[in-house]
């Protein structure tokens, strides 16, 4: 252990990588050890990454040379405090959402139960390279790891889910080539591709369109991955239509890892004077943000099944951490990163929650939901808890940082984003009162075929949710309790530290 | 549709167009790529890495990194083509279709029936009219030999011509797949089966990942090909030569396995009966 | 010898040009593999024949009259190939049970345009 | 300004074709009504992101970048960076390459199940039958 420390920010992407090998090859030769390999591996890095937030929260930032080459001639990755911070997540997210999900797993692809967890784990590899690296085309690469994985993921679901994987594909194919097309403007007028190298250089190019240029397309790229409102439209049926066990791992950690890579992108690379002060973009952005919280508040409002609802409820989320981030002051900033860890877990925990609800009853719509509190008590309290996080109600992590959040855009005095904060929190109190009331106060639907279309088991078979699934919820939900009670903690420690100080 | 489309392409690239105005022009040697990064791979990498091609020696060493998840990019495609499109269930079909050789009469089984062995006078073939096509078949026996070669010169000389382990594998796996057109899938799979491909696949990448591990043991960085020089008997600046031939064969291994594995799924969507 | 190499380089060219343009004017499938197939052969023929050339005519040695061969032997292999890939397509083409264009239809089609 | 314009243009003809390219795939991926022909503009818009990154590598007077008369470890002869184009933007298109096709195969394997699903590739036909439902 001692010697392989300094190896750290390799292993991260590498221990994954070669488990997700081992994971295939296991597929074909002994099925069994599939689970136990993909699991191996994301358990250890998530014990190397937290190690790695460890050692630098004291040494500040560890730079790891690839193959030996110093910067901008080899590839260097790059780990401060905040996106130390956002590997543990991915990882602890990774891991749970497998645990929970391995007899969903074993149940749908009982044949190929070695691609779909090498695809698991190479999509968790390609989002922690992407946060861990500090190279602009190494981004690019791991960034269609990750796209590709998780469209295969999406499109093995069932009844539209290949469309929606292929529509999917073309929006996410866009993103990532615009993305490239902005590296390669880079490239051209600076002649680099090392983060910081592009942001030491880039003072020479401040007032040239290229740049500009350059910025808007990795941006636009960025926000189409990230699903920022009027670029969102393949993310609904994307996520409604796959399988529960890709989902879990899809829908917290794909947008919020691209909301990292913005906020990489803006700090690292074309630094802080650059993306606030010269491209007056922050106003836009802002209200563009704001658009997206209440479209995706309304979109939400209109849905009648819980998967649905939930991806409208992300897009809304999006928007808080995109709106947060352009605010451009420091507490609307801590604001932003403390809501991409907190709804990471969020959205983790409610997707566990309808997953397990779905596993049960074999349907979503709201109809089936009647009176599931007394036959599965846990995972209801689980989705409670998830719900009042996302509505931001105290004790959970959902209100710290919508707080700093409001906060921020009061110091800001941009009062259309904290109408649209409020607004979309009241949306959320209806929302999920609203199930939340089905599932309590109605009684159960006993007659069978009553809903004709879901061939679900009788209504007296229905229980409690298997025990593994259950367990892992429960830490999630426990885990949104903790986050919410060591938030002054996590923001004095790692947020503010990892800021830069010109905001 | 029509309209919005062609007002967003317009807009793009009159942006784009604008953009181009505040290029450096092009083929300039005084541009910022050529000046910036690019000199010290020119000047050096032969004596740091002892590797003529520049592009092998950035491709296989500076940026290996890069490289190693291009090989996994491929290998996520074919798994993702496998997950997609393989279908397991065997259904048994209604009839079965044979072909008498010796005198290319199609035999139509139905269910139940005796069914031949397969053999010199006997084959089974998926539809109803598969020619026994002498042209394409004396074509692809009279190329695979020269492709398979070429493929194997294409990997091995990449240090010191235009190659390497992407191309060799591809040109690899389309020896493989022109042998699948010209006879039919089945035959193929008999010759190289689905199991094959997608052990082989991950092997390869294997060897690559497992090649950036093993010079992360001996203490170097990943992927540090001078830290091999113990292992191989060379001095440290040959090994990167060296450790540049190990990855990419890995390389080519798993690309062509993948190709080959891809072209499986995709051309029979996934049930690996009929050839083309 | 540069302005052979041109002439050929020229020459190939316009047969390229002119499979593009049998690609997209000719009226169905198996008509459409008549210009791909043949003027592509064609053209990259005499585009190899310049590029050989051009590598003899820089200087007069044993490795470039070996390079020149080895690009002629890229011929060669598209010279095999090509005829046989076209035979594949239509071979493809008619299993699928695509019908080959006749004048006839056009004309009623005409007809019924105007 | 008229000179200027035409001086640009002469200089920088491969951008423009790239930014020509670019609209040709990002239009037929918008616009088209078929799924194949929207792969097939997708396959354009990265190709010519791919050329526009190999034009960044070219220098007036430079050759291929592969040292002669290297073969054994150490040149003789002093290198001059100004004789060999840039390889690094080739090692870089080398792995779009390398992803588009990738993306390529994972695109046609969702049309294929989409056309095993809805027995059509046309997107409005494919709309119409999930409105029917």
């Amino acid at each position: 252990m001692e010697n392989l420390s300094p190896h750290f920010p390799a292993l991260i992407i590498i221990v994954p990588l070669i488990a997700a090998l081992l994971t295939s090859a296991a597929g074909w030769l002994n099925r069994r050890l599939c689970f136990h390999f993909a699991a191996l591996g994301l358990f250890t890095s998530l014990l190397v990454s937290t190690g790695l937030l460890a050692s630098v929260l004291d040494k500040d930032v560890i730079l790891y040379r690839l193959g030996g080459w110093p910067a901008p001639w080899g590839i260097l990755y790059r780990i401060d405090r905040l996106n130390g911070l956002v590997l543990v997540v991915i990882f602890f997210i990774a891991f749970l959402n497998l645990i929970a999900n391995k007899r969903t797993v074993e149940e749908s692809f009982p044949e190929q139960l070695g691609g779909f967890y090498a695809l698991y784990v190479l999509f968790v590899t390609g989002l922690s390279g992407m946060v861990a690296t500090g190279d602009a085309f190494n981004l690019y690469v791991l960034l269609e790891i990750s796209s590709l994985t998780g469209y295969a993921l999406i499109g093995i679901g069932h009844e539209r889910a290949p469309l929606a994987g292929l529509n999917y594909l073309f929006m996410g194919t866009i993103g990532a080539s615009l993305y490239l097309l902005g590296i390669g403007f880079l490239y051209l007028m600076t002649g680099s591709l090392n983060m910081t190298d592009i942001a030491s250089l880039l003072p020479g190019f401040y007032g040239s369109p290229v740049m500009v240029l350059a910025f808007l397309l990795c941006m636009t790229g960025l926000f189409i991955k990230m699903a920022l409102f009027p670029l969102h439209a393949w993310l609904p049926n994307a996520y409604s239509f796959s399988p529960s066990a890709s989902i879990g791992v899809i829908a917290p950690l794909t947008t919020k890892v691209m909301i990292y890579v913005m906020i990489r992108m803006t700090f690292d690379v074309f630094t802080p004077d650059f993306s606030f002060k010269m491209m007056h973009l922050g106003e836009v952005m802002v209200w563009l943000a704001v658009a997206a919280i209440i479209m995706g508040s309304l979109f939400a409002l209109a849905q009648t099944r819980l998967k649905r609802m939930l991806t409208y409820v992300i897009i809304a989320e999006v928007g808080y951490m995109v709106g947060g981030f352009w605010l451009g002051n420091r507490m609307a900033v801590t604001g932003a990163v403390l809501h991409i860890l907190n709804d990471a877990v969020m959205t983790l925990c409610i997707f566990l929650a309808a997953g397990a609800v779905v596993y049960q009853i074999c349907g979503d719509d709201f109809e089936d939901l009647k009176g599931l509190f007394r036959k599965m008590p846990i995972s209801m309290a689980a989705f409670t808890v998830a719900a009042l996080s996302l509505i931001g109600v105290p004790p959970t992590c959902g209100f710290f940082s919508k707080w700093y959040l409001i906060s921020g855009g009061i110091a800001a005095g941009h009062y259309g984003f904290v109408v649209a904060l409020l607004f979309s929190s009241l949306v959320n109190a209806v929302l999920f009162f609203r199930i939340i009331e089905i599932g309590y106060f109605e009684p159960f639907s006993e007659g069978e075929g009553g809903h004709g279309v879901h061939h679900g088991p009788p209504a007296m078979e229905i229980r409690e949710a298997p025990a593994g699934m259950l367990a892992c919820l429960l830490l999630a939900a426990v885990s949104l309790i903790v986050l919410g009670i060591y938030t002054g903690d996590i923001v004095t420690r790692i947020i503010d530290l990892a800021i830069p100080p010109a905001i | 549709m029509r309209i919005i489309g062609l007002l967003i392409v317009i807009a793009f690239g009159s942006l784009l167009r604008y953009g181009v105005f505040f290029f450096p022009e092009w083929g300039d040697p005084a541009s910022p790529p050529s000046l910036h990064v690019s000199p010290h791979y020119i000047e050096e990498a032969i004596a740091e890495t002892a590797v003529p091609n520049l592009v092998t020696a950035v491709l296989a060493d500076y940026r290996g990194y890069d490289t190693m998840f291009e090989t996994t990019v491929i290998f996520a495609a074919g798994l993702a083509c496998f997950m997609l499109l393989r279908v397991l269930q065997r259904q048994v079909p209604e009839c079965r279709l044979y072909r008498h050789i010796p005198t290319g009469i199609t035999l139509r089984i139905e269910k139940g029936g005796k069914l031949p062995t397969e053999s010199g006078s006997f084959e089974r073939i998926d539809s109803n009219w598969v020619p026994h096509d002498l042209i394409i078949k004396s074509t692809s026996r009279f190329i695979t030999p020269f492709l398979q070669i070429f493929a194997l010169y294409v990997i091995a000389h990449g240090h010191h011509s235009p190659g390497g382990g992407f191309q060799g594998g591809v040109i690899l796996g389309a020896a493989v797949i022109m042998y699948a057109i010209s006879y039919d899938l089945r035959r193929s799979i008999q010759r190289i089966g689905e199991q094959a491909t997608a052990v082989l696949g991950s092997a390869g990448v294997l060897i690559y990942a497992g090649t950036g591990a093993l010079c992360m043991v001996l203490g170097a960085a990943f992927l540090d090909y001078g830290a091999l020089a113990g292992l191989l008997g060379v001095d440290p600046v040959m090994a990167r030569s060296h450790g540049m031939l190990i990855v990419e064969i890995g390389v080519g291994i798993a690309v062509s396995a993948v190709m080959v594995w891809i072209y499986y799924n995709l051309s029979s969507a996934g049930r690996h009966d009929e050839g083309l | 010898m540069n302005i052979l190499v041109g002439f050929l380089l020229v020459i190939g060219l316009f047969f390229f040009t002119g499979g593009a343009v049998g690609i997209l004017r000719m009226p169905d499938f198996y008509t459409r593999l008549h210009p791909a197939g043949k003027l592509d052969t064609m053209g990259q023929l005499m585009a190899m024949g310049a590029m050989a050339l051009y590598v003899v005519g820089l200087d007069l040695s044993l490795a470039s009259v070996l390079t020149g061969l080895k690009i002629l032997l890229i011929s060669v292999l598209v010279f095999i190939t090509s005829p046989t890939a076209t035979h594949a397509i239509v071979d493809a083409g008619v299993r699928a049970g695509m019908e080959p264009w006749t004048k006839s239809e056009t004309e009623d089609f005409r007809d019924l345009g105007a | 300004m008229g000179v200027e314009l035409f001086s640009d243009i002469a200089s920088k003809y491969n951008y423009l074709g790239v930014v020509i390219l670019m609209m040709i795939g990002l239009y037929a991926m918008i616009a088209k009504n078929n799924l194949v022909k929207k792969i097939i503009g997708m396959n354009i818009f990265q190709t010519a992101i791919i050329l526009f990154y190999v034009s960044t590598a070219a220098k007036r007077g430079a050759t291929i970048p592969i040292i002669r008369h290297g073969h054994n470890g150490h040149g003789h002869e002093v290198i001059h960076a100004a004789e060999y184009i840039n390889p690094l933007p080739h090692v870089l298109m080398l792995t779009a390459i390398v992803v588009s096709v990738a993306t390529l195969g994972v695109a046609l394997a969702l049309a294929v199940k989409v056309y095993h699903q809805y027995g059509t590739l046309e997107e409005d036909e494919i709309r119409g039958q999930l409105r029917n439902k």
